[in-house]
């Protein structure tokens, strides 16, 4: 077996972390940032395990066992809050919440 | 030993893998059989004759099935979508394929070192059969959305309640077991445990795992999401023909692993004494035989629950898992890390 | 079990933290109310560890730092001078809390909450690893994603727990991302290792990614200008009490784990990111302050200051001369007192406007409700009086100290223009506290006088004792800055 | 770095199957099953009755709150297998028990604090 | 010996902390007046005890308080600033009096932020270090907000915030002069110091001659806002007149913008980069203000209004008797501030009388108050008199002393600002003439003359005027050695 060449993991590291970004600034579902959210976390592990395996080093799969558990409390706090608006206003939709402006 | 050429170890994954697919005829007829021993076995308990008609003791009966099941029109209800109603099977097989390339299902020793038999060995094995398995709830997901059936959705809810609960304990206690041998790697922990059977290290290990497999399989009495009774089948019912043969064939094949790893984490695996171990001929049979025979039995067990225990409701299915289970495992993880250093030491 | 010793101010919140939350659920909701004197009894305990620790640190005259854990937490003046800034944030919204937690259910949540965000902010400050920064970075971003959303009947809470929620989780994205390339660069986590290898980071171009998702991940904690979009609706529609957490407490983190990262860390980088910071600072001072002209939310005018306060401590970026990270440090303490305090102060003209239900229920901070405050709640009038003064920078209070010694050290690092820029900007800042104080003393009074709670109040005192001690006496606290400086240098 | 990817060729190989195999069987079927067209055979079952409303119907809250523990327990299992692997054998036994039991410690006031919450109770 | 510099700044504020929490308007007065009484007494005893026959700094103390940066709380008293503090002491409590019948809310806010205000001024006077100066010049702007805010007229939110961001601007400038001198001599010697002397004395030494310059601007800039000099005095005239009569006399006190001058910026001048250029440009301020005050002045209907311009023409001495270098104009400029303080008190005090009386301030609403207030009258025409600069009273003796010595070096500025005097008798005794004299508007209805508190206070400034005029030997001697001091220094440079 030939190794893939570490470009390709950042290369699909980085167009799934664009993904989500473009994902979270035009969505406007709390539940689809909140994926978006965790798709950039996830290539970032991504990144983490590739420079991991290439650098020899093994800092970089601990990190990305952390980032997962912070990710997944991250996950856990964000339904909370949109489960409280969701029985408050009865939506999700980001831009209709607009109380707060200068 | 046999000299293997030197542009063969490259391609050995890959003769490997292909072989290893003779397994999955194997694992496929072994799910039958175990479709017909379940009928046979519930019909003993009752009283009753079970198949007789198709073969002797109605051994045909699963082949007459089989054809039938075939030959069944394919029916999809005009509400349902599309996508996830036909794709959601590839889910559920994929899931028992994956699970199946990783488990072994036995080994031979050969001038007393052991060669297991598993399609390939990884590191972490243990934790890639947790999740290749929770793949199927992906499957029974789409089925029960997709299907666009109230029965079905609430079934799948179940389920999954059912699944979240049982997960950690079942992860919590198979921590525990690979805590005695310091691997993930299920060869490993079953060769290591010799003649001191986890079961007998930690017996409440093995009770929570046993449970929290039997709930993680949806076997009766944890079989919720079905409870024919009051959901009709649940997540699958409006599956029809094959396809609903696929997802119950699934199940069943789940069945026969899940009794595979019973076999392997707690009940020492093909562990056989060492002369037999070391006979020439013994020991090519003997381990993969007295393997296989736990299995058999943890399978007839799991069966047998089916009449001894009425189903839950879904209520007391949560409780027992998040009240009891998982104090309990957490209480074997002690006891486990108390062990190894007591053993340890 | 020496390495605990050093731990222990950590160790006490903590602990504090999981005794309240289980006490919490065993307690009768009347008896509740313990749980704040408990939280603020942990606080001061761990803060007088900290302020112990300060001793174990100097050795026959040395400076010294500790690496605990494998290095992955360093105890050095840096560490502990910014554990004491999240402490007193702490203490001031812990006491504050027991009143504003007076009737409610989830006492045991909001100050466990608080303490493990306190927790994960002291953590950062002390952080040797790329992974325990992250971690305590991400454990600190949750509980106060919780916290901003706490009251769960309020639109304008979850609104900004929600804001604050998607684009702090985008930032730790980012900042992930970033660190994942810092990482790469020079195969280690450890901050003393790859600031042992500064040309791994030079050579590679991936260094330069890394400080631009870093300077994105941490500017969205500090609120530094295009970053800041969160905080002014955050800052308005938590509870105060919140609030004051997030812009005195969270946003230091955001600073202090920055001043990790870049200086320690990527200080092979500082040409790239010194420009990036100069840019934002002044970015970030002035649109803060004109900005905040326009408010009419007092608490929404408080966030918009405290954007432009950012600004201020970003100069230590800037410039990077000892005496610059000093006063940047400084005015973090400084800014510590001033913000918390402030909010604390609006915070009780809201809880007065909810008691007595009159003016405008929708901005209960509005600057109305503020109108002859000095004849309804002296008390709450002259302490937000001193704060917001202090925030301008008028002498003798903490403010004007922390902004002499960080200005004058921008005119001696020759950047007198970026001074200028600053002090402009803090004269235009005094233009809208003026008018609150206005609006306090010079508009007649629109209620009865109302005598301020009394964990309001011990609160207020707290922070005014504390604005005003660094005014008067600032030489301990310059000194601390100044070693914290010299951990970074 | 080739063994782990090694010991991986034969789960590509089955997985590949895995997909191919359930389309192959449906392909089968539609070759050997009848057909036949009435339109009440494509209703949805409802024990006979007609059909009404979506079944597309709002989750529970309760699973909600079940899938909120269950991730982040989960979670914290995830950090008990590498231990695992550690635990023996590495020499440092006694650190690695000693933090793990903390771990475990502090995970049990998040779980007394979810129980008496009545979080993990089905049926408030 | 006591350590009255330190005193004279507590005291007046623990009085002002006491007074805050008094419930009642005598109690306020009460504790008010007495803390002024006990400042004036420490100051007599500063004066009793003064050597006037040096220029050296007496009742030194000096403590460490920010070493780190050399910083110390330093304080001492000399020729420069005790005359201040006295006009301050004896000015204060005849304030407090003046105002105690007058009814107003929240007394105890006011007679507080009185004494506070005074502990800042003197705190000034007597600080020498750079951060103490500071922090008091800064502190000087919190009471006077407040007074002109809270009891100010109607415009008085406007004037306020004018006053309080314009001289605030200027004061960070002048703080960013002073970070420049600091860290300039920082780099020379090493040793850092915010002593003002030390600073001073380093000055010199810097290399280029644009930094200093640049220095010495930025710091007179904040000087010259708040003395105020002609371009820079826009808050002026509306913080002098929105403010309650307290609050004018306060403004009039605040002397700390001259005392700037002589105490930082004169021996500085020295030194820069063309001192020449600087004194011309000094005296230019200082007549152009004269001019401008005295013509803005002649055509103000308010008659507080005209008063404040008065004060701008009034202070453009001050600044021209500085450029002047000469001891006895720089002296001059001094006793300028001396004398400016006390006349500007009786005029504002009578401004506001008149005010509260009538209920106008239009000069032309006005009219034979003669008739029914005398005492008023026979007050006024002392301050008005003095003011305008006849012989005998203090203003004379400033005028006459700075616009004579400073001809010596400006004789041109000197001819500008003798222009003014005309135009200044003008406007004092066409006011004076047709607000007091000539026929009683009857429109004014009853009203009654000034009670005997005001007739007290106004009486003994009023004497004072008289006192000084005749004999200004006291206050002058204490500040002919100072001003030889500053004035040798440039000779010594051959500016």
């Amino acid at each position: 077996m030939t190794a893939i060449p570490l470009t390709f993991y950042l290369g699909l590291a980085a167009l799934l972390f664009s993904i989500g970004l473009y994902g979270v600034m035009t969505h406007k579902s709390g539940i689809r940032m909140i994926m978006c959210i965790e798709l950039m976390l996830n290539s970032a592990n991504l990144n983490l395990v590739a420079f991991s395996s290439y650098t020899d080093t093994l800092n970089g799969q601990v990190f990305a066992i952390f980032s997962i558990a912070l990710a997944a409390a991250e996950a856990a706090v964000g339904f909370a809050i949109f489960m409280a608006i969701y029985r408050m206003h009865d939506k999700i939709n980001l831009n209709e919440l607009n109380i707060l402006r200068w | 030993m046999i000299e293997i050429p030197e542009f063969i170890i490259p391609l050995i994954p890959w003769i490997r893998g292909v072989v290893g697919l003779v397994l999955v005829g194997a694992i496929f007829l072994g799910a039958m059989g175990a479709v017909w021993l379940e009928r046979k076995l519930s019909a003993d308990i009752q009283f009753r004759y079970g198949p007789s008609r198709v073969g002797k003791f109605g051994l045909l009966q699963l082949v007459a099935d089989a054809i039938k099941l075939f030959t069944k029109e394919d029916v999809r209800p005009r509400n349902a979508d599309r996508l996830l109603f036909d794709n959601a099977p590839i889910f559920m097989m994929s899931s028992v394929f994956l699970m199946l390339v990783a488990i072994p299902v036995g080994a031979v020793f050969i001038n007393g070192v052991q060669y297991p038999l598993a399609v390939t060995e990884m590191d972490v094995s243990v934790l890639y059969i947790e999740a290749v398995s929770a793949i199927s709830i992906f499957g029974i997901f789409m089925i029960a959305y997709g299907s666009n059936n109230k029965y079905s959705l609430l079934g799948a809810f179940r389920n999954f309640a059912r699944m979240v609960g049982y997960e950690v304990p079942l992860g919590i206690t198979v921590v525990s077991v690979a805590i005695m041998t310091g691997s993930l790697n299920i060869v490993e922990i079953a060769s290591a445990q010799g003649l001191h059977w986890n079961i007998f290290l930690q017996p409440i290990g093995f009770i929570v795992f046993f449970i929290a497999l039997m709930a993680d399989m949806g076997r009766l009495p944890f079989d919720q999401n079905e409870s024919e009774e009051e959901l009709v089948a649940g997540w699958i019912t409006e599956y029809t023909g094959m396809r609903f043969g696929l997802g119950f064939f699934a199940e069943y094949i789940h069945m026969i692993l899940g009794s595979f790893l019973v076999a392997l984490l707690f009940l020492g695996g093909w562990n056989v004494p060492a002369f037999v171990a070391n006979n020439p001929v013994l020991g090519l049979i003997a381990p993969t035989g007295f393997f296989l025979l736990k299995t058999v039995l943890v399978l007839m067990t799991i069966i047998g629950m089916r009449w001894a225990v009425p189903r839950f409701r879904i209520d007391q299915v949560v409780d027992l898992s998040w009240k009891k289970l998982l104090p309990l495992s957490l209480l074997n993880l002690v006891w486990a890390v108390g062990l190894g250093l007591y053993l340890g030491a | 079990m020496n390495e605990l010793m050093y731990l222990a101010p950590e160790i006490v919140v903590v602990a504090t933290g999981l005794v309240i939350l289980l006490a919490g659920v065993f307690l009768s909701p009347r008896s509740k109310n313990i749980l704040g004197y408990l939280a603020t009894l942990g606080i001061l305990a761990a803060l007088f560890l900290t302020v112990k620790s300060f001793g174990l640190l100097t050795m026959e005259g040395l400076q010294i730092g500790y690496s605990v854990f494998s290095e992955a937490l360093n105890i050095d003046a840096l560490s502990q001078f910014f554990k004491l800034v999240f402490l007193v944030v702490a203490l001031i919204v812990s006491i504050a809390a027991i009143k504003y937690n007076e009737n409610s259910d989830h006492t045991e949540e909001f100050y466990t909450l608080m303490l493990f965000a306190t927790f994960g902010m002291m953590v950062v400050a002390s952080a040797n690893d790329l992974i325990v920064l992250f971690v305590a970075f991400e454990l600190a971003s949750l509980a106060t994603y919780a916290l901003a959303g706490y009251e769960k009947q309020n639109p304008r809470s979850l609104e900004g727990a929600m804001k604050y929620f998607v684009i702090g989780s985008v930032s730790a994205a980012l900042m992930l991302f970033g660190l994942s390339f810092v990482y790469g660069a020079t195969g280690t986590t450890s901050i003393p290792l790859i600031a042992a290898n500064p040309w791994l980071l030079i050579e590679n171009p991936i260094g330069l990614v890394a400080v631009v998702l870093l300077i994105a991940g941490f500017g969205f904690k500090m609120a530094l200008v295009p970053f800041h979009m969160w905080a002014p609706d955050t800052y308005q529609g938590s509870p105060s009490v919140v609030s004051a957490l997030l812009a005195a407490g969270s946003k230091k983190m955001g600073f202090v784990a920055a001043f990790r990262i870049f200086i320690i860390a990527l200080a092979a980088l500082q040409p790239d990111w010194q420009f990036i910071f100069t840019i934002l600072a002044v970015a970030t001072m002035t649109f803060g302050n004109v900005v905040a002209v326009a408010q009419t939310s007092v608490k929404r005018m408080l966030a918009y200051s405290s954007v432009a306060q950012a600004g201020y401590i970003a100069m230590a970026f800037a410039v990077m001369t000892p005496v610059a990270l000093g006063g940047g440090i400084m005015y973090a303490l400084a800014h510590a007192f001033m913000k918390a305090g402030a909010f604390i102060a609006a915070g009780v003209v809201v809880w007065m406007v909810s008691q007595e239900k009159t003016g405008n229920l929708n901005v209960p901070d509005h600057l109305d409700s503020f109108k002859g405050l000095g004849k309804r709640m002296p008390l709450a009038a002259l302490s937000m009086t001193v704060f917001v003064f202090a925030l301008a920078g008028i002498p003798p209070t903490a403010g004007f100290m922390a902004k002499f010694v960080l200005f004058s050290s921008t005119i001696q690092a020759g950047m007198a223009w970026l001074a200028v820029i600053a002090i402009l900007n803090s004269a235009l800042s005094l233009f809208y506290y003026a008018r609150l104080v206005g609006y306090m003393y010079f508009l007649p009074p629109e209620g009865k006088s109302v005598s301020v709670p009394f964990p309001y109040a011990a609160a207020l005192l707290v922070a005014v004792a504390g604005v005003l001690v660094m005014g008067i006496w600032p030489e301990p606290f310059v000194e601390l800055a100044m070693k914290a400086a010299m951990v970074l240098v | 770095m080739s063994g782990i990817i090694d010991s991986y060729i034969p789960v590509a190989i089955f997985l590949a199957v895995g997909l191919i195999m359930p389309p192959m069987t449906m392909f089968m079927v539609k070759q050997l099953s009848p057909r036949s067209k009435a339109a009440s055979k494509y209703t949805t079952y409802e024990s006979g009755s007609i059909p009404t409303g979506t079944a597309r119907i709002q989750f529970n809250v309760e699973y909600y709150l079940y899938a909120i523990a269950f991730v982040l327990f989960d979670i914290e299992v995830l950090f008990l297998y590498p231990w695992a692997t550690v635990y023996k054998g590495h020499g440092i036994t006694s650190i690695a028990v000693v933090e793990m039991l903390l771990f475990i410690f502090i995970l049990l006031f998040g779980y007394v604090y979810l129980w008496k919450k009545e979080a993990l109770t089905w049926v408030k | 010996m006591l350590p009255v510099a330190s005193l004279l700044i507590l005291v007046p504020l623990i009085f002002a902390a006491v007074t805050f929490f008094t419930k009642t308007k005598d109690q306020a007065a009460g504790l008010g007046l007495i803390g002024s009484l006990v400042t004036l007494g420490l100051t007599l005893y500063a004066y009793l005890n003064f050597d006037s026959s040096t220029a050296a700094m007496q009742f030194y103390e000096s403590i460490p308080w920010v070493p780190f940066l050399g910083i110390n709380y330093s304080v001492g008293i000399d020729g420069i600033s005790m005359p201040l503090i006295l006009l301050n002491a004896i000015v204060i409590p005849l304030l407090i009096l003046f105002s105690w019948n007058e009814e107003r809310e929240a007394p105890n806010r006011f007679y507080g932020l009185i004494l506070t205000m005074q502990a800042a001024v003197i705190g000034v006077f007597v600080a020498l270090d750079f951060v103490v100066f500071y922090i008091f010049w800064e502190l000087t702007l919190v009471p006077l907000f407040f007074i002109v805010n809270i009891w100010g007229g109607e415009k008085r939110a406007h004037a306020s915030y004018k006053f309080f961001i314009y001289t605030h601007v200027a004061s960070l400038v002048m703080l960013l002069g002073i970070f420049g001198l600091f860290y300039t001599a920082l780099h020379q010697t090493g040793v850092p110091t915010f002593d003002i002397r030390e600073l001073i004395a380093q000055f010199q030494f810097f290399g280029s001659g644009l930094m200093k310059d640049a220095i010495f601007l930025a710091i007179l800039f904040g000087f010259l806002a708040k003395l105020p000099t002609f371009p820079f005095h826009s808050w002026l005239p509306d913080a002098y007149v929105e403010a309650p009569t307290a609050g004018s006399v306060l403004f009039i006190l605040l002397k700390i913008g001259g005392y700037g001058l002589f105490r930082i910026s004169l021996p500085m001048l020295p030194h820069t980069g063309n001192p020449n250029l600087m004194i011309m440009m000094l005296g230019l301020l200082g007549s152009f203000s004269i001019v401008y005050g005295a013509l803005l002045a002649l055509r103000q209907k308010d008659l507080k209004r005209m008063i404040a311009y008065s004060s701008l023409s009034h202070m453009g001495f001050v600044t021209l008797g500085s450029a002047g270098l000469v001891a006895l104009s720089v002296s001059g400029a001094m006793f300028q501030q001396f004398s400016h303080g006390l006349i500007m008190s009786i005029m504002f005090m009578s401004a506001g009388v008149i005010q509260s009386a009538t209920g106008t301030r239009i000069i032309n609403d006005l009219g034979g108050l003669a008739r029914k207030m005398p005492m008023l009258t026979v007050l006024m025409m002392v301050g008005f008199m003095a003011s305008l600069g006849l012989p005998g009273l203090t203003g004379f003796i400033a005028e006459f002393l700075v616009l004579t010595f400073t001809f010596v070096n400006l004789p041109g500025f000197v001819l500008l600002a003798l222009l003014a005097i005309v135009i200044t008798a003008g406007y004092h005794l066409w006011a004076m003439q047709r607000a007091m004299f000539g026929v009683y508007n009857e429109k004014l209805g009853s009203i009654r003359d000034i009670n005997t508190l005001q007739v007290f206070s106004m009486g003994v400034i009023a004497l004072l005027v008289l006192y000084f005029g005749l004999n200004p030997s006291p206050v002058l001697n204490m500040m002919i050695k100072n001003s030889e001091a500053i004035v040798s220094l440039a000779a010594g440079l051959g500016v």
